[in-house]
């Protein structure tokens, strides 16, 4: 393809760089500084995708984020496909690869597009509301068929083997967009000594002035934005960030900016590069400096390629030394479009007409124009377009001065372009995210940013000041406002400028081209592009009740695209406006939302993505349990041993009967270390565990410990653990692997706020502490090998005391606590020598067959013994009275401890409360799933009423038998009743309700010598 | 004073239930570490950071593995507590923010009742130390174990702490001895600011595993 | 996102250090056990959840682990002032 | 009411579409009503309905501050499902499941309420624990619920990432095959046309200052637009400014308002069939019939009325849906929302008498009350006529926040915010 609208000079490309890229399966040419948008529009592609609805062909419109339909799948590679990315923003590179993302069999012939010109009637807005309906079992199969018409792009199938990157700036002032009045503020604040940064969303600096011929300080603007970024770059405090999108203004002036870092350079970034940067800012100051975008008119036909927005046309011919076609028609309300025509006209090709639609246009520009030789009719308005894959023509015709209606004759015009200016619309966006609204300006015809808690500044057209010396005065005022709030000191006042202000006549108020057909039978007059929303369809959701902008927004979809209705959603609520005879403000707009323009997930998950995505807690002899074959838990962040595979490939089963035997016929070691462990001390200590726990403290001598169970304030268990009295004033408080830091916090929250006066202070010391339990008969014989201070005689170290000595030539607390119901001790070491320690055990060990067990042996053994887990026999409705812990209530306390008249509420006294039992299968070999249900007389209808689930269910290697523990209502009344559990597959379990302790009931395996 | 015991004495025979012989030890105190000749392993051993540490373009971090680690708690409107304090340490008790540094050792303030002392130092015997001049309400609690202090070093590794923390690291927010503790990656540190291109991190063993991954995969990408 | 001056740190954090824990002065009744039903249930879940200003209690969790209590604009998200508790 | 199918839209295509028929009026309200709805949200115009079509209470209005269907109803991401723990929770639930079966044709309105399943999965021991539990509680509820392994999760969803080298890999998940999603706004239109056809007032533009108050009764509101208006029952489905109606009354609620966030990406080819809902990594995702990924985030901490949330909630959200679909990096982020949730302790709802007389609340709905929209129309609507609770809505009154008879649906119960 040659370039074939490729101007000779002029643009800010890099003509010595060409670049070859693939659109739809073509070759096509470009320079280094191309957009996708630009390069096609050089070498004349007309149609670059096929609307959502009626399937028409559609060209490039606008030059920028507001581009409508120009939406296209990037990538050669399945795992760098990006969708729907527009082509006014991309960057060309060599190789770069795109394609439509509709139209069937390709977007230049798309066969919906004849069902989208006949059908077309039958799908107005909400046509799927009102058919489908009949018969119902068909919605499925409508719905796959609707499914696969609508949606752009596709998303990649393959993981991202990109990195992004998260970076927080604490800064003075932020400034959006480096337009003029970007740029100078930033200017005159750099010499005040504050943190700034400037972030301009396109590849450039500059905004519109790189679009424009407008001169400051006598010379080409475009040479004072040189200037003035050299003298920003030199500044240390400045950051200028390009490619860079202020898509969010959150709370407390929490700004992210989203940089595309690699993006114009190739699909995938290049090593060791982050493909995006999410710039996470908190500002003292912003200043909105983003601009406006020019809003097209709206008239019949207006989506023919060939139609677009005037300032996209000398965007073109400015940037990129493009101009997208041969014969221009311009059609305009106001003075600012004249300048398109100017530029095309000075390019040397034709430019037909200058419609405008004012009926007097009198302004210094007009009169230039006029001069220039170009037809200017007044008070005339392009009513319909000829062409179906290109504009052919247009049709003009009189317009009255209120906009209502068109009259008299009509004229074709051929041409190939049609131009059309409806005004500016600032971009206010920003500035309502965080829930203000913008107000409407009736002289210049425009929302602008309205009043703010925040220390948002505004600068420039986004606060309507369109004429260049306003705008940079403003710019100034704002930089000016900053420096006298902060009191900052200015070496030198910078930022003085001259420009020769251009006055322009007003804007005619006007959105949408009257037809001389009634709106729903006038040609398709398209407001939101992307959507096929037109103005017909806005007329018939008003017509059919939907008066609020946000109901339209809904019931038609404007504004939902992709462009988030950029623009055209101010010319939508004006017809709104028009339909409910009602003024634009008193309609409003809709919410303005982040994101600005879209982000990629993956920008928002930056490097907390896979090993990162959240942080895997280890102990101190987590090396050792992966080189000894151990598959892992979760619990909470934690990785715990689960079980270890004594060879690989042994199966779980086998290898949880292998561990529970070792332990209970020798001796097994487990790694205990997450259990979380507060140190308390001060002379309340013992006060302070008396009220947060059920039971009672005052007695508990130094050298003991005791269970606890602690409840919410609505008696409801939520932890247990063993606590040891180290000393008169000094506690070690163990808490559940996953509740370690909520009782942390629970204890300081009741210290701090209800009992301030009790003198007590915690510490986590869960990470300094490696705990290592060894249970079994053979326990203490092991132990004894190593240790040395401490007498292990049974009578002189009995259940439930700790002890202080040396263990494997480490200082050691050693605590005779059991969880499994074998003699069993808790060695605590600093953490630095858990894994020696771990290890001498080990080598000590060997002669006892001495067995590493994980978390599920673990389980199995304490259900043997009927010890509860909080948290998987307890679930948050459950009170120590219905787990049967009676004997964990100390009700001789002064103090009404936390849970106590919580579990005196009337519901948790009431008779019929599920209360866990032990649950005996009838077949002993047979298991309950956990999970199951029991019921009473399974053979009831549905619903059954259920009795109670298995909260702990295993097969029991030492018992040679299924073991179970549940919740039955009414259960500790309930002993040797049979139950039922149905199963998914239709089998029920038949089973006894019975003592949850299934070994070892009176406790004899402790004792043993 | 008196009734300073430490729990070593508790060891076998002389349990206070059974003999009442000496007033009850108020606190227990441990010497932890053994004299012995016994392998230690730091948290970050299985590491990148571990020995020599990680570095990279401008940007270095290094443990600084076995220091004493204490936390000391008390009322700082009870002189008696602070002097005590500054008398068995040597050193400043250091105001809001602020680190006190001494020959052996540095005195993080961590919360207005709460600071750490990070000495090379044996751990018992600053803690016996600190306890026989100590008095009244405080707590003094032994974490050498549970944590670590890295040393973040280089010209550029203001960024490393920008991309993990959204705290302001900036000179004229954040001084040479500042310390704060803040979010950092997904874990949390408290971060010394020790010389313009110094910092200490302090950060618990559990998470130190995924520390030093996160700090080995901003270090090789930077 | 928040950016919230703690009380006893007496700076400004971001919000990711803090978390919210109820309405603030919410006094545990001095005598439980002489409550009844209806008053132990309005201490345990009856709030005030006001739109306006209001106060929570907040702990500065990754920070100093104390508890404060801030007085906010649940509408505009305005924080008014935080206090020691 | 002018009825909807195929050939009436064929009809109107023929004449240009100029007669459509708006659908509903726009009322001025009346001095006095029978029945008063403060809220125009999917549950007060469903009340409304109900009122009107089973009751035969014709002479109602509906009060709605803004636009109807523009509070937590415009903002939710539209998972219907049943598949609660608690026998209570499951039946009022399933009593709404089966009424959305019905409910284009019944209201004549497509609703476009897609069973294409939902899963919840699971990701550590305890969670498939706590999904076992809840599948067989509802089996016995008549509910159709099913636990998937991991290979099973993985074909219905490819683009789900099953590996076991995840942070947190899929051990299984529930799967409750006629859940799914609909198009909310869709829902409070057709409840609106529905009701406006049957006689209701639907009212918009209308905020409620406060309550005319008679010895510990109500008589009637107070409005800002409109001054005051009778009624002789109120009924109160306002969602998360449930506790600033009750102040009004002089009492408080068990419910705090907080922000619940969402999120789209841009509009995409079908990639994900189902509803995908993970509690543990915290995220859930959808497809809508448009294209758009629709993922729902976590709910922020903090009380709040902004209908906004913190952007850490977003990133954590992304982060989790990233652990779980890698391939959806590139994807991008279109629009973010947030909506005011009103919780309950107990994350079930309240629908309950009040100690006002003749004023009824139906509120806590909290982070999961679209799927109910039809039920808890329905169910209100015979409290709001019989002045008093039924079988299904009894267990749901405030009495149990005195007695202690709460029906706990968190965590256990694999509630998660939608
Ligand atoms: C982000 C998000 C995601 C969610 N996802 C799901 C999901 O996937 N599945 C699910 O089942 N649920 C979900 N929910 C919850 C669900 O949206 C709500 O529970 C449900 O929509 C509540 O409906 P409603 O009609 O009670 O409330 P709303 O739709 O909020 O209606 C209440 C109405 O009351 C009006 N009102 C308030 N005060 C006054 C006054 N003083 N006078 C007059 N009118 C007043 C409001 O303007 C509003 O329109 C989600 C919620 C959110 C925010
Ligand atoms: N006469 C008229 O009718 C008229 C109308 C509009 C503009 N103008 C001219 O346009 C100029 C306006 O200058 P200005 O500085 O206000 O605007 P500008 O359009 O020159 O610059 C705004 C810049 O902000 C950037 N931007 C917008 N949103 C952003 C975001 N979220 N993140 C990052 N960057 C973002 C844009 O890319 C652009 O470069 C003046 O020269 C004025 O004369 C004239
Ligand atoms: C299920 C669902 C899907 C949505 N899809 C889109 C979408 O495709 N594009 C869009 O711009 N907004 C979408 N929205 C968001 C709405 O634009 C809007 O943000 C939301 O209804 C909240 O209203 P508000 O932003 O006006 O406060 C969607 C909302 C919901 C609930
Ligand atoms: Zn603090």
């Amino acid at each position: 393809m040659t370039e074939i609208n490729r101007l000779d000079s002029g643009g800010n490309i890099d003509r010595t760089q060409k670049i070859t890229f693939t659109f739809n399966g073509k070759s096509y040419t470009g320079y280094q500084g191309d957009t996708v948008a630009s390069a096609l529009l050089a070498s004349g592609v007309n149609i670059v995708a096929r609307s959502f609805k009626y399937r028409r062909p559609r060209g490039i419109m606008a030059a920028g984020v507001e581009e409508p339909n120009a939406v296209l799948q990037l990538g050669k590679y399945e795992a760098t496909q990006v969708p729907n990315i527009l082509a006014t923003q991309q960057e060309i590179y060599e190789g770069l690869t795109c394609r439509s993302v509709t139209g069937w069999p390709s977007c230049d012939v798309d066969f919906g597009g004849l069902i989208g010109r006949f059908m077309g009637k039958m799908l107005p807005p909400g046509f799927y509301y009102k058919t489908f309906m009949k018969p119902a079992f068909l919605w499925h199969t409508y719905e796959k068929y609707i499914r696969k018409a609508a949606g752009l792009g596709r998303s990649p199938k393959e993981s991202d083997a990109d990195r992004y990157d998260h970076v927080h700036h604490n800064i003075d002032v932020l400034i959006v967009g480096a337009g003029p009045a970007g740029l100078i503020a930033a200017t005159r604040l750099s010499a005040a000594n504050v943190r700034i940064m400037l972030a301009e969303e396109t590849t450039e600096m500059g905004g519109s002035l790189l679009s424009s011929q407008q001169d400051i300080n006598g010379k080409d603007a475009k040479v004072w934005v040189k200037a003035a970024l050299k003298d920003l770059q030199a500044n240390p405090d400045v950051r200028l960030l390009t490619r860079a999108t202020v898509n969010g203004f959150h709370d407390h002036n929490f700004v992210t900016v989203n940089e595309r870092v690699t993006d114009h350079l190739a699909e995938k970034a290049p090593t060791g590069q982050a493909r995006q940067i999410l710039h996470k800012v908190r500002c003292k100051w912003i200043i909105l400096a983003s601009g406006a975008h020019e809003r097209p008119l709206v008239f019949g036909n207006n989506d023919v390629p060939g139609c677009m927005t005037a300032s996209a046309i000398s965007t073109y011919i400015h940037r990129y030394g493009v101009i997208p076609g041969s014969r221009l028609v311009l059609m305009t309300n106001n003075d600012n479009a004249y300048h398109t025509a100017i530029d095309w006209y000075q390019c040397g090709r034709t430019v037909i007409a200058v419609v405008d639609t004012r009926p007097n246009p009198e302004g210094k520009i007009v009169q230039k124009v006029r001069e220039m030789g170009i037809n200017v009719f007044a008070g005339k308005a392009v009513i319909d377009v000829r062409g179906r894959n290109r504009v052919t023509g247009v049709v003009i015709a009189d317009i009255e001065p209120s906009g209502q209606a068109v009259m008299g004759m009509l004229t074709t015009l051929d041409c190939d372009t049609v131009a059309s200016s409806g005004g500016w619309s600032p971009v206010v966006h920003l500035s309502c995210h965080t829930g203000c609204r913008p107000k409407w300006r009736e002289d210049i015809q425009a929302f602008v940013p309205g009043s703010h808690r925040e220390n948002i500044l505004f600068a420039g057209s986004v606060n309507g000041h369109y004429d260049l010396a306003n705008c940079l005065q403003e710019a100034v005022n704002c930089a000016d406002q900053i420096i006298l709030n902060e009191s900052l000191t200015v070496q030198e006042v910078l930022g003085d400028f001259k420009v020769e202000s251009a006055l322009e006549e007003p804007i005619m108020p006007l959105f949408s081209i009257p037809h001389t057909k009634p709106v729903m039978q006038s040609p398709k007059q398209f407001v939101d592009f992307q959507n096929d929303v037109t103005v017909s369809a806005i007329d018939l959701a008003v017509r059919e009740g939907f008066h609020s902008i946000e109901h339209v927004k809904r019931y038609t979809v404007m504004g939902f695209g992709t462009d988030q209705g950029k623009l055209g959603n101010i010319n939508g609520m004006a017809i709104v406006a028009n339909a409910l005879d009602k003024s634009i403000p008193e309609v409003g707009t809709t919410t303005f939302r982040p994101n600005y323009t879209p982000v990629a997930f993956g920008t928002i998950v930056g490097r907390y993505r896979n090993q990162l995505f959240d942080p895997e807690r280890y102990t101190a002899m987590h090396r050792w349990h992966c080189d000894n074959g151990a598959l892992f838990e979760d619990v909470g962040q934690w990785k715990r041993p689960w079980y270890f595979q004594a060879y690989p490939g042994e199966k779980m089963q086998d290898a949880l009967n292998r561990e529970c035997l070792a332990v209970r016929q020798s001796v097994g070691i487990m790694d205990a270390s997450t259990l979380g462990k507060i140190d308390i001390q001060g002379k309340d200590a013992r006060e302070f565990l008396g009220r947060v726990y059920t039971n009672a403290w005052a007695k508990l001598a130094v050298g003991k410990c005791r269970y606890g169970v602690m409840c919410n304030e609505d008696g409801m268990v939520f932890d247990d653990g063993v606590t040891a009295c180290l000393a008169e004033q000094h506690f070690l408080m163990t808490t559940t692997t996953g509740g370690a830091a909520k009782v942390l916090e629970w204890l300081e929250l009741f210290h701090q706020t209800e009992w301030p006066e009790l003198d007590v202070y915690f510490n986590s010391v869960t990470d300094h502490w490696a705990t290592i339990a060894i249970n079994g008969p053979n326990a203490r014989k092991l132990l004894s090998e190593l240790c040395e201070g401490i007498d292990l005689d049974k009578d002189k170290f009995k259940l439930m005391d700790w002890r202080q000595g040396i263990v494997a030539g480490v200082p050691a607390r050693v605590f005779r606590i059991s969880f499994t119901g074998e003699l069993s001790f808790e060695i605590n070491v600093q953490a630095n020598y858990g894994m020696h320690v771990w290890k001498a055990l080990q080598v000590a060990g060997k002669k006892y067959k001495l067995t590493p067990y994980g978390t599920e042996t673990m389980h199995v053994l304490r259900a043997e013994k009927g010890f509860i887990i909080a948290g998987q026999d307890t679930d948050g409705s459950v009170t120590p009275l219905d787990l049967g812990m009676d004997w964990c209530l100390s009700n001789k306390k002064s103090f009404s401890y936390i849970g106590k008249r919580g579990m005196a509420r009337s519901d948790c006294l009431r008779k019929g409360r599920k209360q866990l039992v032990g649950i005996q299968t009838k077949s002993k070999e047979v298991m309950i799933p956990e999970g199951s249900q029991a019921v009473d007389n399974p053979y009831q209808p549905l619903p059954l009423e259920a009795l109670g689930h298995i909260t702990s269910s295993y097969f029991s290697a030492n018992l040679n038998q299924s073991i179970a523990m549940g919740f039955i209502k009414d259960g500790f009344n309930r002993m040797g009743d049979t139950v039922y559990y149905p199963q998914p597959d239709g089998t029920i379990i038949t089973a006894e309700i019975c003592s949850p302790v299934f070994y070892d009931p009176n406790g004899d395996k402790q004792h043993v010598e | 004073m008196i009734q300073m015991v430490t729990s070593n004495m508790l060891n076998d025979t002389q349990h206070p239930d059974e003999k009442n012989t000496i007033k009850p030890a108020l606190y227990a105190l441990m010497d932890q570490c053994t004299s012995g000749d016994v392998a230690m392993e730091s948290p970050v051993v299985h590491t990148a950071i571990a020995n020599d540490g990680i570095q990279n373009n401008g940007i270095k971090v290094v443990e600084e593995a076995f220091l004493s680690h204490l936390v000391i708690r008390g009322n700082v409107n009870d002189q008696d507590f602070i002097s005590a304090i500054e008398t068995a340490a040597s050193m400043r008790l250091p105001e809001k923010l602020q680190t006190s540094q001494g020959a052996h050792a540095t005195i993080y303030w961590v919360s207005p009742d709460e600071w750490l002392i990070a000495t090379n130092k044996d751990a018992f015997e600053t803690e016996a130390n600190l306890r026989e001049k100590l008095s009244g309400h405080y707590a003094l609690v032994n974490v050498s174990g549970g944590q670590t202090r890295l040393l973040l070093s280089g010209s550029n590794s203001h960024r490393l702490l920008h991309a993990a923390s959204p705290y302001d690291f900036h000179l004229s927010n954040f001084p040479v001895g500042k310390v704060i503790t803040t979010v950092f990656a997904r874990a949390q540190a408290l971060i010394h600011r020790k010389s313009i291109d110094e910092w200490e991190l302090i950060i618990r063993r559990s998470f130190s595993d995924y520390l030093a991954l996160w700090i080995e995969d901003f270090i090789i990408s930077c | 996102m928040f950016y919230i001056r703690c009380p006893y740190c007496e700076e400004h954090r971001d919000e990711q250090e803090f978390h919210r824990v109820a309405e603030a002065n919410l006094v545990r009744p001095s005598d439980p056990d002489g409550c009844s039903d209806q008053e132990w249930g309005e201490y345990l879940y009856f709030r005030k959840n006001t739109r306006g200003e209001y106060n929570e209690l907040w702990v500065h969790s990754v920070g100093c682990r104390k508890f404060f209590n801030i007085q906010r604009n649940t509408e505009t998200y305005e924080i008014l002032n935080t206090s020691p508790v | 009411m002018e009825k909807y199918s195929a050939f009436t839209l064929f009809a109107h295509a023929l004449k240009h579409h100029k007669n459509w028929q708006p659908v509903w009026r726009t009322p001025s309200p009346k001095k006095t009503y029978d029945v008063v709805i403060v809220g125009g949200g999917g549950h007060g115009l469903a009340t409304a309905y109900y009122l009107a079509k089973n009751h035969s209470l014709k002479n109602v209005a509906v009060l709605e501050k803004g636009y109807l269907g523009g509070g937590n109803t415009a903002r939710n991401t539209t998972i219907i499902r049943s598949n609660y723990l608690w026998d209570e929770a499951a039946c009022l639930y399933e009593h709404s499941m089966k009424l959305w079966e019905g409910l284009s044709n019944e209201l004549n309105y497509n609703v476009m309420f897609s069973q294409r399943g939902v899963l919840n999965l699971g990701h550590t021991l305890q969670c498939m624990r706590d999904i076992e539990r809840r599948v067989n509680a509802n089996r016995l509820n008549g509910i159709d619920s099913v636990v998937l392994s991991t290979k099973e999760v993985q074909k219905l969803v490819p683009a789900l990432d099953c590996s076991s080298n995840r942070r947190y890999p899929i051990l299984g998940a529930s799967w409750q095959p006629r859940a799914g999603i609909a198009r909310h706004d869709a829902v409070a239109w057709g409840y609106a046309r529905a009701a406006d056809a049957l006689g209701v007032d639907i009212i918009q533009g209308c905020t409620v200052e406060g309550f005319m108050l008679e010895n510990g009764a109500a008589t009637g509101v107070k409005t800002r637009e409109y001054g005051a208006i009778n009624a002789a029952r109120i009924g109160c489905v306002v969602a998360g400014n449930s506790s600033v109606l009750s102040s009004m009354a002089g009492f408080k609620l068990p419910i705090e308002s907080h922000p619940l966030q969402a999120s789209v990406s841009e509009p995409l080819k079908p990639v994900l069939d189902t509803v995908v809902m993970s509690n543990h990594v915290h995220a859930y995702i959808s497809q809508s019939d448009k294209g758009e990924l629709v993922i729902g985030a976590g709910i922020d901490g903090y009380n709040g009325y902004g209908q906004r949330g913190s952007y850490s909630t977003i990133e954590d959200t992304l982060r989790a849906i990233i652990e779980m679909f890698p391939s959806f990096s590139r994807v991008r982020m279109n629009r973010q929302w947030g909506g005011i949730v009103d919780t309950t302790p107990d994350a079930c709802p309240v629908i309950s008498e009040t100690p006002v007389k003749n004023l009824f609340f139906n509120c806590g709905w909290g982070t999961g009350g679209f799927k109910a929209t039809p039920g808890s129309g329905h169910v209100f609507s015979s409290m709001l006529s019989e002045g008093k609770a039924s079988m299904l809505t009894k267990p749901f009154s405030l009495e149990r926040f005195y007695t202690g008879a709460l029906i706990d649906e968190h965590g256990a119960a694999g509630v998660a915010h939608s």
